[in-house]
C-alpha cells in the first residue's frame, strides 16, 4: 500500500487507464448486440411514422401505452447517475470514485432516450416543435399549463445540468488522454474536450468549486423532474391518477430504480475493472442497507396510496383499484409488490444478502417491478373509465415491442461507446483516493490535497515543452 | 483577476470552433428573417389569360369570379361564359381558341391555383365574409389589374399576417373562424 | 354573449342511431373498418350507450347518447400543450386539427371517453369522397377529434344572418344529430338566452348533467324522469 | 377577448413581429417552418354554367325510396354533388326525422362498386360489358321467344313502378310480376282481409292512442316507418300518457322502449291474442255489437288463461293485468306485424290480434286502426294488367316451367332472401338482374343492367299508407345519374319496345305525367262517388290544371298527399253489409306448432332485421356496417343472441363461435349473451353474409336465411315463412382474433352499471 502511495501519479494512471484499454471481447460482442438493436429501434420507428401511430396497441380509451410507461421507467433510471453521486460527493463518500463517472453516463443516456419517448409517442411527431416556445410566424405560444410543457422545460434543464455534471470532472482526465494520445484526429478531440487544462492550481481550485456548485444545485433539479413526470398524472381528474401522492412516490420510485441499476453497474465494473479494493464488501453493504431502505419507503407510498383510495369509496377510483387488487391486473400488481418489496426485504435484510452478486440480482427483480410499476400506473387507470360503456383493453404491438428493446441497444450502443472513448472511471479522483488511501486519511478535506494533488502530478504538458 | 486565475496565459480554451457556428448561426436568422413569406411561385397557367387586359376591356372582377362577394369561394368562370364572350372578341386569338375547343369538347379547364393555403392549414377561408367587412380584393390578392398573368403578392397561408389583420379590424381571432 | 347548448330528452331517445349517423354524414367521420374497429378505434362521435337494469324478464333498458359535452369546465382542456383544444368565446370546447400534435392527454383526461382519434389517415375511395362536406376538413392521421357542435353550421348561421345583417335566432342552427331525430329528442341553441328552446329544456325539473358531480359544468343537458342510479358493485 | 383571459385558456398569449429578432433560440426550428410544403393546387372552370354560386349548397328536394315509407327528404348539394339527406320537416310521415338507413343513401349512390354498364356473361364465364342496345335486344329477344315462360320480379316499393312492369308483363304476355316485398307486408293484407274483409294494410293511429298493446311489431326497429312510429311513439308516452305493452318473443329495440314487455313464446302470438279476447269478452267490458261482430269471425269460444299462460309460456298474471288495463283503457289499440306474422301461421295469429281492435272498438276511431288507403295510382299505370303476384310465386314458377324460360330481377335480390331457391335458379334459363349492385342475385346473373339510385332518378312513390293518409309522392333528380345506369321505368319500356309491343310512352316519367292527367279526366266524371277505389280521392287534385303543371309542381312541392280527414274505417265495415262481413278464421290455436330437427335439444330462432341493415340492403354502406346495433353494439358482421342460463347451460361465453343447425342448412357465427333474451330461443339478425355487393358487404357476417326452408309457406298468404324454426345449438370454440365479433360496447360485462352522476344542471355556464 505504501509503496504504491509513492509511485508517480502518471504510473497509476497508466495502470488504470491501462485496464480501461484493454480489450475486452465481452465489450465488442456487447456493442454488435447493441448496434443490431439500435437498427431495431430505427427501423421500427421509421415503420410508424410512415404507416402512423396506429401500427401500435394503443386505442380508445387506453389512449397511453407503452411508450409513456418507458417515458417514465428511464426517467426513474437516470436517477441511478446525477443525483445519487450529487449526494456521494456532497456527503464525500471515499467508495464514490470509480462509481460516479458511470452514473452520471447512465444518467445523461438514460434521459436522452426518456427524453426521446414522449416525441415517438406523438401522432404527428414531424411538428412536434409547436410544444417548443419560439417566436414563429403563427404568433402562438405553447400553453404553459400543460404538465408536458412543464416536462419539456424540467428533463431539457435536467439533460443540460447533467451533461455538465458529466463533463466536469471528465476535464483532467481529457487531457490526460490528450497527452497520451498521438498527435491527429484523436487528440484533437480530447484536446477540445479538455478546454486546454493544465491542471494549474487555479484550474483545480475552479473546477472543484464548479463540481461543488453543481453538485448541490442538481439535486433538487433531479427532484423536480420526477415530480413533474408525476404530475403529467395526477394533473388529471383521472380516476387511479388524480393523487397528492404521486409527485413524492415518482421521486423515490425514481431513486429505487436508479439504485438498482447502480448496484448492476457497480457489481460489474467492480467484476470488469477489478476495483475490490475500492467496492469493498463494506461498500455494497451499505449501499444494500440504503437499498432496503427505499425498498421499504416504496412499499410504504404504495400501501399508503392504495389504502386511501380503498377507504375513500370513491366509486370509480375503487373500479380502478378493483381491476388492480384483484381484477385483469392482479398478477403484473402481485409481481409487482413481490420483486420490488419481498424480495428486497426478504434478501438485504442479511449481511450474506448484501454482497455484490445478490445485491445486483435484487437490483434486476426491482428494475422488471418498477417497470411493472409504470405500466400498472398507466394501463388500468385508462382502460377503466367512468362511464362503464367504455371500458377497454390494451395490447401492445410488435412495433411497440421493438422499439422498447431497441431503447436499451441504443442506451447500451451510447454507453459502450462512452467506454471506448473515455474512461468509465475517473482517473484523476482515483488517484486522489490512492493517495488518500495511502496516506491513511480517509476522504480528507479536498481542498487541501488538491495542492498536493497538483504537486506530485508535475503537468505532462510541462514534461513535454 | 478572476478570469486571470480561470484562464492563465498559458492555458488558452480552443476556440477554433466558433468561426464555424457563428456562420451558421447567422445564416439560420437570415432564414429565419425571410421566412415563409419569401419567393412564392407563379404558377404555368394551362392558357395565358390576361387579367390586365379583360380589366382594361372594363370587366369587374366579379364579373367572372361570381362568388367574390356573395359566395363562400369567389370561383371561376364557367368555359361556356368565357366562350360566350369571346365568339365575338378575337375568336382567331390561339390563346382564345384554346377556350373554344374546351366549350365544344364541353370539358372543364383546370387552373393552377395562385393564392394557395395549403389542405393541411385545414383553413375554411369565407371570401363573402371578407367582402362584406369591406376588404378589397387587393389586400390579398395584389393589383391583379396590373398584371398580365396572375401572381401571388402575398403569403395567403402565413398566419401570423391573418391574425395581424383580424386584431386590426376588430374581427374575431378565434380559431374556429377559419379553422375547421 | 352566446353560449352554445345542447338538450337531450332520454325519455324520447329510442336508441334507433339515426343521429349517428347523421353526424358520421355531416362530418366526414371516417369508417375505420373490422380490424380497426375490433381494435377499439371506431370514430363516432356521437355514441348511444345502452345500460340493463335487472334480470329477464324484468329488464330495463336505457339509452344515453353520449357526445362531447362541451364542458364550461373542460379537463381536456388545460392538459393541451398547444393549445389545439380550447375554450373558445362561444363555450364551446374547440379543436383545432391543423395545431394537433396528438399527444392525446386531453383524451386521457375526458372524464366522458367522447374524444377519438384518427389512428391513420382517413381513406375515403372515389366516387365515396364526393358525399364529403366541403366545409368540415378531412383529419389526418395523427389527429385528435370530437364532436364539434356542428361548428361549420354554426358558423354559417352566424354567417348568414350577417349577410342578412341581423342577429342569429334560435333555430337558425341546427346539429346534424338534431335534425335527423325522428322523436325530437334533441334541443340546441343558445343557453344564455333564456327564451331559446334548448334553455326552456334545461330549466325542466328533469334535467342533469352526465357526472355532473365532476362540475365540468357540461353543456349538454339530458333530461329523464327516472332516476338514473349510481353502479351496483 | 383581451390578452388576460387566461381562464378557459383562450390562446391569447401571443408575440408580434417586432420581437421576432429578439429571441433566437429556435432559429433551427424557424428554417423547417420557412421550407413549408406548397402543395400545387387546382380549380376548375366547370364546362357549363350554373346559377348556382361556386360551392354554394343547393337544397334539392326528394323522396326517400330505401324503404317504402315514403319519408319526404331535402339533399343538400354543392357543386352538382349530393352531400348530405335531411328529413323534410313538412314531411307527412317522417315530419323532419330520417332513419340510419336513410342517411345511408348518399353511400349507396357513391359506392365505389356501383354497376355502371350493362354486362353479359361471356363464354369465360366472367360479366363483360356490353352496350345498351346490344342488352335490351338480348333480353327482348329471350322474352318474345317464350313469354309465357318469362318470370318477372320487381322489388321497388314504388307502386306506379310497380303498375308499369304490371302493364309490361301484360303487353309482352308474360305472366303478372312477382312483387318481392317483406313477408309481413303481404301477410298483413291477408290477415286484414280476414278480419276487416279489405286487403289493405292497417293503419295504426299510434299517437292519439293511450294504451297500445304491439304484438310482435318491431315498430321502432325497422317495419313499415321508425321514423314516422318513432315519432308516433314519443307523442303516445310523452308526460307518461299512453303506455305501449310489446307482446314479442324477442327483445327487440322496441320492446327495450316499452313499458311492459311479454315475452311470449315463438309462433303463439295468435294464441295469446285469442287469449286476451276470452278474457276481455269475461271481463263484460265489451259492448253488444264488438262482441258480435267478434264471434262473427270466431265462433267456436276462446282459450281460457290457464291455457293460453301455458302455450304462451308467460306467467298467467300478467297476461289477466294486460287485459285488465286494455279493458279499462279509453283508446286501447292492438298492433301486430313483424315476427309474430312470420310463422307458418302467421295469417291467423296476426287476424287473431287485428280481430282485438273489433272488440276495442278500435276499428276507424280516431287513435285506433284504418284501413290503410292507398293512392290507387299503382292500377291507373297498369291499366287492365292482372294484379302482382307475392313472392312465393317465385319458388312455384321456377320450380315448375322454369326451364329456358328468361328470368327478369328487377332491384330484389330473391337469392338473398332465400338461398334455397339457388338450385331453382339453375334450372332457369337467361336470368337478368336490374340492379345498381352485383348483389346475391346480380352476380348470379347472366346479364346485368345498371339501374339508377333513388337520388339519380324521377320518382312516383305510392308510399306505404303508414296513417292511412293516402299520397303520390314525385321527385326529380338530384343528381346526374353515374355510368349508364337507367332508370327501371324506363328500361321496362324501352324492352317492351325492343320485344315489339311498345307502350304509349317514351319513359317513366311520361308514363306517369299521362296517367295522372287521365286520374283527373276520371275523377272530374266521376267525382260524386269516392268509394270507387281505383278512382283518386277527389280532394287531392283540387285545382289541380293539367298533367304537366301537376308535376312540375309537385315535384317542387314533393308531392301530393291528402289529409287527415281522408282516414276511413275498412269499407266492408263500414258499409256493415253482411255479405261482405268476413267468414269465420281458422283458430291460431288449431295450426300445427312448428318442427323441430330430431333427436336434440332444440332451441327456437327468430330471424330479426336489425336497425341498421334491415332486411340487408344496407349492407353495403360503411357507415351502417360501422354503426354498433343499439342492443347487442355489434359492428361489422352477425351475431346470435342468447339467453344467460342458455349460455351458461351450454358453456358459452359472449364472442364464443356457435353453430346453428336447421333442417336446410348450418351457419356459424359468434354467440352474443345477454340478460333480456327468452331462454330456449335465439335471435339471429339478418342482412349479413352476402355472396357479393360491394366491398363493404361481400362474405361480411352470415346469411340466416340459408337456415329457412323455401318450401315452408305463411298458410292463406303466398309468402316464405321466417319465423318458427328450431335449431340446435352447439358451443364450437374460442374465436381467433380475427373472428371475434367487434362489440362497441365493451364494458358490457358491466352492463347492469348505469355510472351516471346526479347533479342538478347549473346551464353549462362556464
Amino acid at each position: 500500500m505504501t509503496s504504491e502511495a509513492q509511485r508517480p501519479a502518471r504510473e497509476l494512471d497508466g495502470e488504470l487507464l491501462g485496464r480501461l484499454d484493454r480489450r475486452r471481447p465481452g465489450l465488442f460482442v456487447g456493442s454488435l448486440a447493441s448496434g443490431a438493436l439500435v437498427l431495431v429501434f430505427l427501423y421500427c420507428w421509421g415503420y410508424q411514422i410512415a404507416n402512423g401511430i396506429g401500427v401500435t396497441g394503443i386505442n380508445r380509451p387506453v389512449f397511453w401505452g407503452f411508450y409513456i410507461i418507458n417515458f417514465v421507467f428511464w426517467i426513474g433510471i437516470s436517477h441511478a447517475g446525477t443525483l445519487i453521486s450529487a449526494i456521494l460527493r456532497v456527503t464525500k463518500a471515499e467508495w464514490r470514485r470509480p462509481v460516479t463517472r458511470s452514473a452520471e453516463a447512465i444518467t445523461l443516456f438514460a434521459l436522452a432516450i426518456g427524453g426521446l419517448f414522449p416525441l415517438i409517442h406523438l401522432g404527428r411527431v414531424t411538428i412536434f416543435y409547436y410544444m417548443i416556445p419560439y417566436p414563429n410566424s403563427r404568433m402562438l405560444w405553447p400553453n404553459f399549463r400543460s404538465p408536458l410543457v412543464w416536462d419539456i422545460a424540467a428533463i431539457t434543464t435536467y439533460i443540460i445540468g447533467s451533461a455538465l455534471y458529466l463533463f466536469l470532472p471528465l476535464i483532467p482526465d481529457a487531457a490526460v488522454m490528450r497527452d497520451r494520445a498521438a498527435a491527429g484526429l484523436k487528440k484533437r478531440f480530447y484536446a477540445v474536450l479538455a478546454l486546454g487544462w493544465r491542471g494549474t492550481a487555479q484550474q483545480w481550485h475552479s473546477l472543484e468549486w464548479g463540481i461543488r456548485i453543481l453538485a448541490v444545485a442538481i439535486i433538487p433539479v433531479a427532484v423536480s423532474v420526477h415530480t413533474i413526470v408525476s404530475w403529467d398524472f395526477a394533473m388529471t381528474q383521472t380516476p387511479g391518477w388524480k393523487s397528492t401522492i404521486f409527485g413524492p412516490y415518482f421521486v423515490v420510485g425514481a431513486i429505487f430504480s436508479g439504485i438498482a441499476v447502480l448496484m448492476i453497474a457497480m457489481a460489474l465494473l467492480r467484476r470488469g475493472l477489478a476495483l475490490e479494493r475500492f467496492l469493498t464488501d463494506r461498500v455494497f453493504n451499505n449501499l444494500g442497507l440504503l437499498f432496503v431502505t427505499m425498498s421499504l419507503v416504496w412499499g410504504y407510498f404504495t400501501f399508503a396510496e392504495h389504502l386511501t383510495v380503498w377507504y375513500s369509496g370513491d366509486l370509480f377510483e375503487k373500479n380502478v383499484h378493483h381491476v388492480l387488487l384483484h381484477g385483469d391486473f392482479a398478477v403484473p400488481f402481485w409481481t409487482m409488490v413481490v420483486v420490488n418489496l419481498v424480495i428486497p426485504v426478504a434478501v438485504l435484510s442479511f449481511p450474506r444478502g448484501r454482497r455484490p452478486l445478490p445485491t445486483a440480482l435484487v437490483g434486476c427483480g426491482v428494475l422488471v417491478g418498477m417497470w411493472l410499476e409504470r405500466f400498472l400506473i398507466v394501463v388500468p387507470a385508462l382502460s377503466t373509465p367512468r362511464l362503464a360503456y367504455s371500458i377497454g383493453d390494451y395490447m401492445p404491438s410488435w412495433v411497440e415491442l421493438g422499439i422498447m428493446v431497441g431503447a436499451v441497444g441504443v442506451f447500451a450502443c451510447l454507453y459502450f461507446t462512452f467506454t471506448q472513448l473515455l474512461p468509465i472511471v475517473s482517473v484523476w479522483e482515483m488517484r486522489e483516493g490512492w493517495r488518500h488511501a495511502g496516506s491513511g486519511e480517509a476522504g480528507g478535506a479536498e481542498s487541501d490535497d488538491a495542492p498536493t494533488a497538483v504537486a506530485t502530478a508535475p503537468a505532462p504538458g510541462g514534461g513535454a515543452a | 483577476m478572476v478570469r486571470r486565475r480561470l484562464y492563465p496565459p498559458e492555458a488558452r480554451p480552443d476556440c477554433r470552433f466558433a468561426g464555424p457556428l457563428a456562420g451558421i448561426w447567422i445564416l439560420a436568422l437570415t432564414l429565419v428573417a425571410c421566412g415563409p413569406t419569401q419567393n412564392l411561385p407563379t404558377p404555368e397557367q394551362p392558357i395565358a389569360y390576361d387579367h390586365q387586359v379583360h380589366i382594361e376591356a372594363g370587366l369587374e372582377c366579379v364579373r367572372c369570379h361570381r362568388g367574390a362577394e356573395e359566395g363562400v369561394h369567389a370561383g371561376m368562370p364557367s368555359v361556356q361564359a368565357c366562350a360566350g364572350c369571346h365568339r365575338r372578341e378575337i375568336p382567331d386569338h390561339p390563346e382564345v381558341q384554346k377556350v373554344m375547343l374546351a366549350n365544344e369538347n364541353r370539358e372543364p379547364i383546370l387552373w393552377a391555383k395562385v393564392n394557395v393555403i395549403p389542405d393541411s392549414a385545414m383553413v375554411h377561408f369565407n371570401h363573402r365574409a371578407h367582402a362584406r367587412a369591406g376588404i378589397e380584393c387587393l389586400t390579398c390578392h395584389g393589383d391583379v389589374a396590373s398584371m398580365t398573368v396572375a401572381e401571388p403578392v402575398r403569403n395567403v397561408a402565413d398566419m401570423g399576417w391573418c391574425v395581424e389583420c383580424h386584431r386590426e379590424n376588430e374581427a374575431s381571432d378565434d380559431c374556429l373562424a377559419c379553422h375547421r | 354573449m352566446t353560449r352554445w347548448g345542447m338538450a337531450i330528452d332520454l325519455d324520447r331517445c329510442t336508441g334507433c342511431e339515426a343521429c349517428v349517423v347523421a353526424c358520421a354524414a355531416e362530418n366526414n367521420i371516417q369508417t375505420v373498418g373490422e380490424e380497426q374497429a375490433r381494435e377499439g378505434r371506431a370514430m363516432h362521435w356521437l355514441r348511444i350507450e345502452r345500460y340493463y337494469e335487472g334480470e329477464f324478464p324484468n329488464v330495463r333498458t336505457r339509452f344515453m347518447p353520449v357526445l362531447c359535452q362541451q364542458c364550461g369546465a373542460a379537463p381536456c382542456e388545460p392538459v393541451c400543450p398547444v393549445y389545439a383544444t380550447y375554450h373558445n368565446p362561444e363555450g364551446l370546447n374547440a379543436m383545432v386539427y391543423s395545431r394537433c400534435i396528438g399527444t392525446r392527454f386531453c383524451a386521457n383526461n375526458c372524464p366522458y371517453t367522447v374524444r377519438v382519434f384518427n389512428w391513420f389517415d382517413a381513406e375515403f375511395p372515389a366516387p365515396l369522397d364526393s358525399q364529403l362536406n366541403p366545409d368540415v376538413s378531412v383529419r389526418p392521421g395523427g389527429v385528435m377529434e370530437k364532436c364539434t357542435f356542428c361548428v361549420q353550421r354554426i358558423q354559417a348561421g352566424k354567417d348568414e344572418a350577417a349577410q342578412e345583417d341581423r342577429e342569429v335566432m334560435d333555430g337558425d342552427v341546427k346539429t346534424a344529430c338534431q335534425q335527423s331525430c325522428p322523436t325530437k329528442a334533441i334541443a340546441f341553441g343558445d343557453l344564455e338566452d333564456p327564451d331559446s328552446e334548448v334553455s326552456r329544456w334545461a330549466e325542466s325539473p328533469r334535467a342533469f348533467s352526465l357526472l355532473g358531480d365532476l362540475d365540468t359544468r357540461p353543456g349538454v343537458v339530458y333530461l329523464s324522469g327516472t332516476e338514473w342510479r349510481e353502479p351496483a358493485e | 377577448m383581451s390578452g388576460g383571459d387566461g381562464k378557459r385558456g383562450e390562446p391569447r398569449v401571443t408575440i408580434g413581429r417586432r420581437d421576432f429578432f429578439k429571441v433566437y433560440a429556435a432559429a433551427g426550428v424557424a428554417v423547417l417552418e420557412g421550407c413549408r410544403r406548397r402543395d400545387q393546387e387546382l380549380i376548375e372552370s366547370p364546362a357549363r354554367r350554373s346559377t348556382a354560386l361556386p360551392g354554394a349548397s343547393v337544397w334539392r328536394r326528394s323522396i326517400c325510396e330505401q324503404c317504402g315509407a315514403g319519408c319526404e327528404i331535402e339533399v343538400r348539394t354543392v357543386d352538382r354533388l349530393a352531400k348530405k339527406i335531411e328529413g323534410l320537416p313538412s314531411g307527412f310521415v317522417n315530419a323532419g326525422g330520417v332513419c340510419a338507413l336513410g342517411h345511408s343513401a348518399l353511400q349507396e349512390l357513391y359506392h365505389p362498386d356501383r354497376v355502371t354498364e350493362p354486362m353479359r356473361r361471356g363464354a369465360s364465364g366472367e360479366l363483360e360489358p356490353i352496350p345498351w342496345e346490344e342488352a335490351l335486344e338480348t333480353v327482348a329477344a329471350a322474352i318474345a321467344e317464350a313469354p309465357e315462360r318469362a318470370t318477372l320480379v320487381s322489388g321497388s316499393p314504388s307502386g306506379p313502378l310497380l303498375g308499369l312492369w304490371r302493364r309490361f308483363a301484360a303487353a309482352v304476355g308474360a305472366s303478372p310480376p312477382i312483387h318481392w316485398q317483406p313477408t309481413d307486408a303481404v301477410v298483413e293484407r291477408a290477415a286484414a282481409r280476414l278480419a276487416f274483409g279489405e286487403s289493405t294494410r292497417p293503419a295504426y293511429d299510434l299517437a292519439r292512442a293511450d294504451y297500445v298493446v304491439s304484438v310482435g311489431v318491431p315498430f321502432l326497429d325497422r317495419w313499415r316507418s321508425p321514423v314516422h312510429f318513432g315519432a308516433a311513439w314519443a307523442e303516445l308516452t310523452a308526460d307518461r300518457r299512453g303506455k305501449l305493452v310489446q307482446v314479442e318473443a324477442r327483445h327487440s329495440l322496441t320492446a327495450a322502449n316499452a313499458d311492459d314487455w311479454l315475452p311470449v313464446r315463438p309462433g303463439s302470438e295468435g294464441f295469446f291474442a285469442r287469449g286476451v279476447a276470452g278474457l276481455l269478452l269475461g271481463s263484460g267490458a265489451v259492448g253488444e255489437e264488438e262482441r258480435a261482430a267478434y264471434e262473427a269471425l270466431y265462433p267456436e269460444a276462446p282459450p281460457d288463461l290457464a291455457a293460453t299462460a301455458e302455450r304462451c309460456g308467460i306467467d298467467a298474471g300478467r297476461i289477466e293485468h294486460l287485459a285488465a288495463e286494455l279493458a279499462r283503457a279509453r283508446r286501447p289499440l292492438v298492433m301486430v306485424g313483424g315476427s309474430a306474422l312470420d310463422g307458418e301461421n302467421g295469417v291467423a295469429a296476426s287476424a287473431a290480434a287485428l280481430a282485438l281492435n273489433l272488440l276495442l272498438g278500435a276499428v276507424g276511431r280516431e287513435g285506433g286502426v284504418f284501413a290503410g288507403v292507398d293512392f290507387g295510382f299503382e292500377n291507373r299505370l297498369a291499366g287492365e294488367a292482372a294484379a302482382a303476384l307475392p313472392p312465393a310465386a317465385l319458388s312455384d314458377r321456377l320450380a315448375g316451367e322454369g326451364e329456358s324460360g328468361v328470368l327478369v330481377v328487377s332491384e330484389a335480390d330473391p337469392l338473398h332472401g332465400v338461398p334455397g331457391l339457388e338450385a331453382a335458379f339453375d334450372g332457369a334459363g337467361t336470368v337478368v338482374a336490374l340492379s345498381a349492385f352485383f348483389d346475391d342475385t346480380t352476380s348470379r346473373a347472366d346479364l346485368v343492367l345498371p339501374v339508377q339510385t333513388d337520388l339519380e332518378r324521377f320518382q312516383a312513390v305510392e308510399p306505404d299508407p303508414v296513417h292511412g293518409v293516402p299520397a303520390l309522392l314525385i321527385a326529380s333528380p338530384v343528381v346526374a345519374p353515374r355510368g349508364e345506369a337507367r332508370h327501371p321505368g324506363d328500361v321496362a319500356l324501352a324492352l317492351a319496345a325492343a320485344a315489339g309491343s311498345a307502350l304509349p310512352w317514351p319513359g317513366f316519367q311520361e308514363a306517369v305525367e299521362s296517367a295522372l292527367s287521365d286520374a283527373f279526366g276520371v275523377t272530374r266524371a266521376a267525382d260524386d262517388d269516392a268509394s270507387d277505389p281505383a278512382a283518386l280521392p277527389a280532394p287531392l287534385i283540387a285545382g289541380a290544371l293539367n298533367a304537366r303543371q301537376f308535376v312540375r309542381r309537385t315535384t317542387d312541392a314533393g308531392g301530393l298527399v291528402g289529409t287527415g280527414e281522408m282516414r276511413r274505417a275498412p269499407a266492408a265495415l263500414a258499409s256493415g253489409d253482411a255479405d261482405e262481413a268476413p267468414g269465420p278464421i281458422p283458430d291460431p290455436a288449431s295450426l300445427p306448432a312448428p318442427s323441430a330437427p330430431a333427436g336434440v335439444e332444440s332451441f327456437a330462432m327468430i330471424p330479426f332485421e336489425s336497425p341498421k341493415l334491415g332486411d340487408g340492403r344496407g349492407a353495403n354502406r360503411p357507415w351502417l356496417q360501422e354503426l354498433p346495433d343499439p342492443l347487442s353494439t355489434v359492428m361489422w358482421g352477425s351475431w346470435v343472441e342468447m339467453a344467460s342460463t342458455d349460455a351458461d347451460r351450454l358453456g358459452i361465453h359472449t364472442g364464443d363461435i356457435v353453430r346453428l343447425t336447421g333442417t336446410a342448412a348450418e351457419i356459424e357465427l359468434p354467440a352474443i349473451v345477454l340478460p333480456t333474451v327468452r331462454p330456449g330461443s335465439v335471435g339471429v339478425p339478418v342482412g349479413g353474409g352476402h355472396a357479393d355487393y360491394g366491398r363493404y358487404a361481400r362474405g361480411r357476417g352470415v346469411n340466416v336465411n340459408a337456415l329457412l326452408d323455401p318450401d315452408r309457406r305463411v298458410a292463406g298468404a303466398g309468402a316464405f315463412a321466417r319465423g318458427d324454426v328450431r335449431v340446435r345449438v352447439e358451443r364450437l370454440r374460442r374465436p381467433r382474433r380475427a373472428e371475434r365479433p367487434v362489440i362497441y360496447g365493451r364494458g358490457l360485462r358491466q352492463a347492469e352499471e348505469i355510472p351516471v352522476g346526479w347533479a342538478p344542471h347549473d346551464g353549462g355556464k362556464a
